[in-house]
């Protein structure tokens, strides 16, 4: 099918009134495709669709120019590998676009010349559910991908990546969420018990029983956020008022390592990924809003608060842009990125006195038009 | 030969501006109700001035020409039935109910009482880009509490999973 | 799957910390469908798309209050049935939405209860193209759809309806559009050589030889629009630059039967399906254009010209709405409606005294994104 | 759970501009290529005041800022590839060129030579409703002129059929 553009185009001229004529002091173009992006800093937006694709967009990070796209399928999720080279996506397919049989799709795509590497289909289980960290991650060692299914019975699939499929499902009734552990082939989700629960699988598919925590949380007085950043060995999680947990999950079961209330009167966190955790600054950023009320829990921030995880104090308080998630870069100097309700992105530079304070570099009124999720190259 | 966004974009945009002052009052609802257990370090009533919301005040306040502020749309979170062919309680001809829902608790200013509601999708069908698009949480949960939770598409569980529209239907009093 | 909703939802519940406390005073409202849409006058717009869907939004006339919808693929092409009962499309799935396997599909959908009636997939080869009413057309019995295909050579696809599959591939090299003859298996098609050739099929799929009419028209200096319309025992095609020729192709090879010019200087016709005609007026409507120049011959309307074919006099001219498309309803006194290059929609009343005049009842500014054809249920 | 249309948007209706802006001028061009062999009854150079063209006066005529009217899209339709991640001739990373296209003859005003331009679209992922979409017809012909047609997706001979953007290649000189 792939014939020559220029042999095509001359085969197709034949039918037009004005023939070609070859001028010798003229050369005729070349039809290329770009090989791959640029060299530098880019941010990647996935653009949430219902029906039919979700998009994402890379944007060069200093002028936020469109670099290029990858098409996904509908309810996108992605995760960056932790070497920036390649861009896992696990989206739904339907062959009627919105009816007809649903595949779910793995795809790797190459972070730098936007190729698919691979796809794969694995169980369609797999939750239909806005973009969010929680639901696809890699193990300690990205053997596996582990991804959420609700049907809405909730189970986590364990998804071998040499073998290309689903390895096992694990039935996780009552809890949402896979972060794994920073070692072996395990992760934690919390359930709706206000526990947090690990599970462990061999890589052959056997999967030991349950770990539970002791009660962690009250889900009906004060739930936590699904969205959870990790912070050395621990995972952090905060609550709709503002109460922070820490949690190691390294042991037989997830133990709470450190928990206080950072918040203060008339401010609550909120937004999907709203937290990000700074190793270099030692530093967890949170989403913030004023005025909390039931149901505010989704607010877009108007605030980003760095809370120094030593001290257990807000050290700094910086003026957000309406954001619904926050991102951090890779690097001695990691980046802050904030993509906003209204569909912008903004990177912020992070101060590196301690305070966390966030100084706007540049932004983008228009990434995406709903932007749920996004990553970074570097 | 590609996608000329024009006129209907101009309601998409109208769509938005609503969802902004929904956005701008929710922040500001003196309506904490204690039952749904949410535990928050303040309820001040204040509108605020917040750094997004200045399309909301630009466009004015007209609360009653916002079909999302309806009392029983409470924790939605969808395009509404009601402008896709369909009403408060019924789905557009030729889609299909979902078979799983999610709930909430929403209170009738007209007899004071708080009343479960079912938010159902209707499936199968495109959504309409030009109906209201509503984003209400109140008592919503994360997916470790699913029936409560609406970031989900709950036409997940139909033989037709394509997201259409929500219906909320009152399923009776909560106690 | 389908559980009752109340059913599911009360299963649910049992996760919801506020219990269910079923109040005798308070009857629980029931969840329906909407079995059908009114018995009013409605208006279908295709609303098409490259990428994903093509929605067809059904409006009420008097209006334009939306009653409900229909999903298509992409490139999404339509037709309504003579008994205004049957909405049939024709669109493209792709596997992977924007890449992968194409399935061409045709639907039956129920006018009335926008449901489903049956679907089918036909040849890939289907054309990816602009909805428009010369590719997908209904034989004179209905027994056959004649699908344009093109991958870019150009054939018609003859699907059997009774079958619900492809009957025969004709080939049509450099000719585009199958609209049927009044009697038999049989249709016309437009050639890049200026002739419109005649082809007949039996109903088993035996192909007569094409029967080419003399040259009709100059495609190098006055080409006419692919876009036509039925008058009687002619069908209607205007030039670029207003001429019109009418072409009767009952016989062995099509014939024209009258042709004329009926501009002016200053105007030309222009728009995709840019004729109408109004059988109890005996008019051809018309959407012209003012300042005329090579490639303005897809311009929105900004004058809609009535044409009487006996007289071959423009007895009328109204002012348009910046429609790409006008449709006339049946009916003793036929409604005009124009779906306009901004997304919008008109309704107008022709004047019953034989000049054509339009008059606008009402409109909508937001029909679709890009409203590309239309169709009444009357 | 559903999109939320927003500033996106914004830019869209900045497309339409561009649009319209391109609409408005197109019918007061004077550039009446015989050549082409388009006979036409008029060729008035006044610009006119169209019924739908309120929107390109009121946004002003800046038609620098028009990437439509760059002489090589003459016959372009479509969103611009240069803004969707690739350049006037190259398609976008991780895309694929149409194994066939459209051509058009346009006129650049720098040397006043008229040259055959190749309208290839890029295929295989989903268009970018941020790149400008420009609808030029110099010279379209219909489907019975295939290779002059640009209301059909030139991605159809591919591998990967999805319209993506389109570029214009300069062939060489039209005679």
């Amino acid at each position: 099918m792939k014939l020559s553009p220029v042999l095509a185009a001359l085969l197709l001229c034949a039918a037009a009134p004005g023939a070609f004529a070859q001028d010798t002091s003229i050369k005729p173009e070349k039809l290329t495709i770009r090989p791959h992006i640029s060299d530098g800093p880019h941010l990647f937006v996935l653009d949430f669709g219902m029906n039919g694709s979700s998009p994402i967009y890379v944007y060069d990070t200093k002028d936020f120019k469109l670099e290029g796209s990858i098409g996904t399928g509908s309810f996108g999720q992605m995760l960056m590998s932790p070497d920036k080279k390649t861009l896992y996506t696990a989206s739904d397919y339907l062959s009627r676009y919105t009816y007809g049989t649903v595949e779910a799709v793995i795809h790797e795509w190459d972070a730098y010349t936007l190729e698919k590497k691979r796809e794969f289909t694995i169980s369609p289980k797999m939750a239909q559910t806005i973009s969010q960290t929680s639901v696809l991650n890699l193990t300690s060692d990205g053997d596996f991908l582990l991804v959420q299914n609700a049907t809405p019975a909730t189970s986590i699939n364990v998804v071998d990546l040499k073998a290309g499929k689903d390895l096992v499902e694990i039935p996780t009734p009552g809890c949402w969420g896979d972060y794994p552990t920073l070692k072996g082939n395990a992760f934690t989700t919390i359930c709706g018990d206000g526990k947090i629960v690990k599970y462990s699988f061999t890589a052959d598919g056997k999967v030991a029983d349950p770990a539970k925590s002791a009660q962690i949380f009250d889900p009906d007085k004060d739930p936590i956020f699904t969205h959870g950043a990790r912070a050395g060995k621990d995972m952090i999680y905060v609550s709709y008022s503002g109460h922070l947990y820490a949690v190691d999950g390294a042991g037989d079961a997830p133990v709470v390592t450190k928990d206080f209330a950072f918040g203060e009167a008339g401010w609550a966190p909120s937004g999907n990924a709203l937290l990000a955790y700074d190793p270099a600054a030692k530093l967890l950023f949170v989403q913030m809003h004023s005025n909390p009320s039931d149901g505010s829990h989704k607010n877009p921030a108007e605030e980003i608060w760095a809370v120094n995880l030593e001290t257990e104090k807000v050290v700094g308080r910086s003026k957000a842009n309406g954001e619904t998630g926050i991102f951090l870069s890779g690097g001695d100097t990691p980046e802050l990125f904030g993509i906003d309700y209204m569909g912008g992105a903004h990177r912020y530079e992070i101060a590196n006195d301690g305070t966390g304070k966030l100084t706007l570099k540049n932004s983008s009124e228009h990434v995406a038009i709903f932007p749920t999720i996004a990553a970074t190259d570097f | 030969m590609t996608r000329i966004f024009d006129r209907f974009i101009k309601r998409l945009e109208g769509a938005s501006e609503k969802h902004l002052r929904v956005s701008a009052r929710k922040l500001g609802r003196r309506s904490f109700i204690a039952q749904a257990g949410t535990v928050l370090m303040g309820s001040a009533v204040a509108l605020p001035v917040l750094p997004f919301d200045r399309r909301a005040h630009a466009a004015g306040t007209d609360e009653g020409s916002d079909p999302c502020t309806y009392w029983r749309h409470c924790a939605i979170d969808g395009f509404l039935c009601e402008e896709s062919g369909g009403s408060l309680t019924s789905c557009p001809p030729g889609s299909s109910v979902s078979a799983v829902s999610w709930v909430g608790t929403c209170n009738n200013p007209e007899d004071g009482k708080d009343y479960l509601i079912s938010y159902n999708d209707c499936c199968g069908k495109p959504l309409v880009p030009t109906a209201s698009y509503c984003y209400m949480n109140k008592g919503e949960r994360p997916g470790y509490r699913m029936g409560l939770y609406n970031d989900v598409n709950w036409c997940m569980a139909n033989t037709d999973k394509g997201y259409h529209c929500t219906v909320s239907v009152v399923m009776g009093l909560a106690d």
